[in-house]
């Protein structure tokens, strides 16, 4: 078992490891409360993921997680958390959308399991991902076009009934 | 493979639900109103007797039908068991809307589910009861700000007994069923 | 005995009478067996059962009756008009039927027939017609499924009920219901035959649509089986004939094979013992029915035909060969007795051998680049 | 008059028509509102569609605009059937994220109060398992006589049944009363009692066995491809469990071993769940034995709790799987963005794939064996 990191020790290892496997795909190393983050931009984001896949000192095959971020005027990022069950570590990769075509490359070949995950980014925030089998809505109905946590969907404002002179519930005054 | 005929124009077989646009599917139901053959054949002076003997037959077997939507289920699943057992009372749960006289609307009703609920709604015999359980139900509990969420089941379909609580606790959907035999047993005149 | 004196050579009032006190008794029995079913299936659940109306819960069954007999009648749109109304009343009939040869005392049944048991294997396969109806009637795909599921399991499950009761009437000698439980003065037909019962016992959960084999009304996957869309008094005639059914299948189980009226006390006792003693027997098989509903769970349909079709039938051939020599050389009935309980044994032992073997999907375990995560 | 496909042309082979089924959202073995529509040519099942977001209440959105210690409410309220794991998650990330430590008796609380709300989940799945295979009930009654002794357990420690909301940014809201460890250790025993009742109920059933075992066997690539994770990977062999993997809190110090099944088939999962219950209460024994005396809350906690750039995801050992807490701060009380890793949710996006080939009452038992809950799926 070579980099055994949990949590909260070790997480720049990985990130340091990544670097010297795959010299040639630009990425900057940050660092989180618990994994190390690589911010990516969506062109070589695919070759990236190829590399972690397949490369066997890394070998990350389970997709954790992809996480939607809208964040105002910097546009709309996605969080992906990769894990190796071999090796016992894991990573966080950054991908921020283009604020032009707001798409990012599916990755649903390499990763089954991103499919649905990918589906609910694409109609809460409304990021595109490009070469997806089946891009519906998922949580919310077909025919909606509306993306709920974009920072400035609004919420409902509660109904409060003050008391019985306000008549029946559920029937408009 | 055989090139198979498409399934739509066969009325059997094929059954898509037509939900339709967002206004109409949150149009309400009104609570039918006809009358039972029993009020219609027998003349006035005799119906109280009957009407008092089929209001307890109604009162003492409700069948709720098993319809969990989100946590007050699994409060609603603990009151059919050992502990607080509701077959006391004649109620056992049946799963087929059309068997069944009270629906527990126990859980959120997003603005996804409201036909689905209307539906069953219609589907049920007709002196039917709905038994709004738990705040999410009741008004949207602590769901309500968010849009895609249906602030109370009363927007839909008709409800007779609101059991407050997020879960209520057995005992208060035990007492919400006693509540609703009493409302029974009172406009037993009406219930058709 | 008979009630009125005939006219124009049928006594009418006789079949009249007759025919209410079976309608009466049987409404009565039916209301008072859902009323049991429940408590005895709480008692299993540790639950307590309908308590509150009535003495002891007592006028449960009265109350469902009742609400289900003022419930309004619904009819899908896109269901068959007269096939939909008329299946309750197709699948009521024939279990009328059966309950009218049953003797229930020395000769107190309703019309003792001299063909009794051949009556009731031809009547059997009418109830088919009314669950076919009521599946294909209602318009609906759930009733679908569950109509073709109750054809076939019903279908082939007669044939090893029927030769399983062959067997028992060729030791009897005669077709006559009275004449075989006559016959069992000293020793019933189920020490002689005890795997007759068995497969007796199987096929009749089966026809009821009962326990292991309730797939046709399976309320987890096909909600309601054929008669989902049934409501109010449609519906509860359906309940009718369900526990008339098991009601008549247990007298005539207990009649054919536990000795009915005559087997402690032989039949010169009084009426009124002979009939407490078919009814505890017959209440004693609908136990052991309600018991086996309560813990099995379902067995899956092509499990359930598999099983008839690749077990139980040969194992009913073979009981009726084996009979077949045994009296043809009229060897002694105490051998065929020790044959049966061998063949019952093997039987319940092959069942338990067959889930303790090993699975066939072969191990995966540390096939993952062979690794061991947990240290 | 319902018109039938007259035959095209002389086409000798029977005309079959695939029928479409709608186990629709309203399905007693659907275990809340999840909707699959099948089309069955038969009794085989040959596509399978889910829907889901029938119960889609907005954790995310709602989080975003609530403090850090209001939006608990919401977050126990996804997996309904074991509260206290997702509570101990959700406090727990907001500790890391705002850097609070937490004192060690309130740590050896949290792991106990959490492994009895497991074993209280695994309860309610092998009574609604039992159901869905079809024995009616018992085995829900059966589940429920222990369910109900935790949920009086939890009562008299937090106040309330199913969300207690017991845990609080920094520790436990109160201490244990007097009398906590003879109530608990009573209850063990009743737990290990009702196992031994489900084993003599289901696991030696044989018609239990004949409908489980070699049903749908999964082998541990598929199951990383779907993104299982927790008793459904586990059940494949691969005996990964975060509490061993990643460890968080006090799991280290803690010693138990994690039950793997042979084929991934869905009597394997039934086993791994169950054998899981043992270790469990092994653990809450162990957290009873070592627990340590003194203060339960942290004592210096911030009025307002503000945290400033940052952000994390900790994943943690919920009952159906990995169940992961993202959260996003950007300075202010409120989180920036949080997001929910529901192990329902990946071991659901497999439906297809586990399905089709079989027969209709064998999707029914598959559904059930992936132990599914809405609130966790829909978000």
């Amino acid at each position: 078992m070579s980099t055994k990191t949990s949590p909260d020790s070790g997480n720049i290892k990985t990130a340091e490891l990544i670097r010297t496997q795959l010299p040639n795909i630009p990425f900057e190393i940050s660092e989180t409360k618990t994994y190390a983050d690589l911010k990516i931009e969506p062109e070589n984001f695919l070759s990236l993921v190829d590399g972690l896949n397949k490369n066997d000192a890394l070998s990350f095959d389970l997709l954790r997680n992809i996480v939607a971020i809208d964040m105002g005027e910097a546009g709309l990022w996605a969080k992906y958390h990769f894990y190796s069950f071999v090796h016992g570590h894991g990573i966080q990769v950054t991908v921020p959308a283009k604020s032009t075509d707001l798409t990012i490359p599916s990755i649903t070949k390499t990763y089954p399991t991103a499919n649905w995950h990918e589906r609910e980014a694409a109609e809460m925030v409304g990021l595109k991902f490009q070469g997806h089998p089946d891009p519906r809505n998922l949580l919310l109905e077909e025919d909606l076009d509306i993306h709920p946590l974009r920072k400035a969907h609004p919420l409902q404002k509660p109904e409060i009934l003050q008391g019985i002179e306000d008549g029946p519930p559920g029937v408009e005054q | 493979m055989t090139e198979k005929p498409n399934t739509e124009e066969l009325g059997l077989l094929s059954y898509t639900p037509d939900y339709g646009n967002e206004e109409d599917r949150l149009q309400p139901v009104e609570a039918p109103n006809d009358q039972a053959l029993y009020r219609v054949v027998l003349p006035g002076v005799m119906q109280t007797g009957v009407d008092t003997v089929i209001a307890m037959c109604r009162k003492s077997s409700l069948w709720p039908m098993t319809f969990g939507l989100a946590c007050c289920a699994i409060e609603m699943i603990g009151t059919f068991m050992p502990n607080h057992d509701l077959d006391r009372f004649g109620i056992v749960p049946w799963p087929s809307p059309r068997q069944s006289d009270v629906m527990i609307v126990s859980g959120t009703v997003t603005k996804k589910m409201a036909p689905a609920v209307k539906l069953l709604y219609e589907q049920m015999p007709n002196p039917k009861y709905v038994i709004s359980m738990g705040a999410c139900a009741t008004n949207g509990g602590p769901y309500t700000e968010y849009d895609r969420v249906l602030q109370g089941v009363d927007k839909i379909i008709p409800v007779d007994v609101y059991v407050p609580g997020c879960p209520p606790r057995p005992e208060s959907l035990m007492e919400g069923f006693i509540a609703l035999q009493e409302k029974i047993m009172e406009e037993k005149k009406n219930a058709g | 005995m008979s009630f009125g004196d005939p006219f124009f050579g049928i006594s009418w009032l006789d079949i009249i009478i007759r025919t209410l006190i079976m309608v009466s008794a049987m409404t009565v029995v039916v209301i008072y067996l859902t009323y049991g079913e429940r408590k005895v299936v709480a008692r299993f659940q540790m639950r307590l059962g309908p308590t509150r109306t009535g003495p002891v819960g007592l006028l449960q069954g009265v109350a469902d009756a009742l609400k289900l007999v003022v419930k309004e009648d619904l009819r899908p749109r896109n269901a068959d008009r007269w096939v939909f109304e008329f299946a309750p009343y197709a699948t009521f009939v024939p279990v009328f039927l059966v309950l009218l040869t049953l003797p229930f005392a020395e000769d107190w049944g309703i019309r003792n027939l001299a063909l009794g048991m051949f009556f009731v294997f031809a009547v059997l396969g009418l109830n088919i017609v009314g669950v076919l109806m009521a599946g294909f009637g209602s318009g609906n795909k759930y009733a679908l499924l569950g109509g073709i599921r109750a054809a076939a399991q019903m279908i082939s499950y007669e044939i090893p009920l029927v030769v399983a009761l062959l067997t028992v009437a060729m030791l009897a000698g005669t077709l006559d219901l009275n004449q075989i439980a006559n016959l069992q003065g000293d020793r019933p037909f189920i020490l002689v035959q005890p795997l007759a019962f068995v497969i007796f016992f199987i096929a009749v959960l089966s026809e009821l649509h009962r326990a292991p084999f309730d797939i046709p009304v399976a309320e987890s996957e096909i909600v309601g089986g054929y008669f989902v869309e049934y409501s109010g008094i449609r519906w509860s005639m359906f309940q009718l004939a369900e526990y008339a059914a098991l009601w008549g299948f247990s007298i005539f189980g207990s009649v054919v094979f536990l000795g009915g009226w005559n087997f402690p006390f032989g039949s010169e006792v009084g009426v009124g013992l002979q009939l407490a003693l078919t009814l505890i027997k017959s209440t004693l098989m609908i136990f052991l029915i309600f018991w086996v509903r309560a813990t099995m769970p379902r067995l899956r349909m092509d499990q359930l035909m598999s099983f008839c079709w690749k077990v139980l039938i040969e194992i009913s051939f073979a009981l009726l060969l084996v009979t077949g020599f045994f009296l043809y050389y009229n060897w002694p009935q105490e051998i065929l007795a020790l044959v049966n309980w061998g063949g019952a044994l093997l039987l319940l032992i092959a069942i338990f051998i067959r889930t303790r073997r090993k699975s066939k999907a072969g191990d995966l375990v540390g096939t993952y680049k062979n690794i061991e995560v947990t240290e | 008059m319902t018109t039938w496909p007259e035959s095209q042309g002389t086409s000798t082979s029977l005309e079959t028509v695939d029928m479409t089924i709608n186990v629709g959202p309203q399905h007693p073995a659907t275990h809340g509102v999840f909707r699959m529509v099948l089309t069955v040519d038969g009794e085989l099942v040959k596509d399978c569609e889910p829907y889901i977001g029938y119960l889609h209440r907005g954790l995310e959105k709602l989080t975003e605009n609530a403090d850090y210690r209001q939006a608990m409410g919401w977050w126990d309220r996804t997996d309904y059937l074991a509260g206290m794991c997702c509570e101990g998650a959700y406090v727990m990330a907001v500790e890391k994220l705002a850097g609070i430590e937490v004192p060690e008796r309130a740590e050896y609380i949290r792991v106990l109060m959490m492994e009895l709300s497991r074993i209280n989940s695994h309860f309610m799945f092998l009574g609604a398992f039992g159901a869905d295979v079809g024995s009616f009930g018992t085995s829900f009654t059966y589940g429920w006589r222990e369910r109900e002794r935790i949920y009086d357990l939890f009562e008299e420690v937090a106040g309330d049944r199913m969300f207690p909301t017991y845990f609080k940014v920094g520790g436990v809201t109160m201490d244990l009363p007097e009398n906590f460890e003879t109530r608990c250790r009573d209850i063990l025993s009743s737990i290990r009692q009702g196992l031994e009742d489900f084993d003599g109920l289901l696991t030696g059933n044989e018609v239990f066995v004949e409908r489980c075992r070699d049903l749908n066997p999964v082998t541990p690539e598929q199951a990383i491809a779907w993104g299982f994770t927790g008793p459904m990977l586990r059940a494949t062999g691969l005996g990964w469990d975060i509490r061993k993997a990643e460890p968080y809190s006090i799991y280290e110090r803690l010693n138990f071993d994690i039950p793997t099944g042979k084929q991934g088939d869905v009597f394997d999962r039934y086993w791994v769940r169950l054998s899981e219950m043992y270790q469990s209460a092994r653990i809450v024994e162990q957290c009873l034995d070592e627990m340590p005396s003194g203060r339960v809350l942290n004592p210096d906690l911030p009025k307002t709790l503000r945290i400033d750039e940052g952000e994390l995801y900790l994943p943690t050992e919920g009952t159906k799987g990995e169940y992961g807490v993202y959260l996003m701060a950007q300075g202010g009380t409120n989180a920036y963005r949080a997001k929910l890793r529901s192990p329902s949710f990946s071991n659901l996006s497999a439906l297809r794939e586990l399905v089709v080939g079989n027969y209709v009452a064998d999707a029914i038992v598959i559904l059930g064996s992936l132990d599914i809950v809405l609130g966790e799926v829909d978000k």
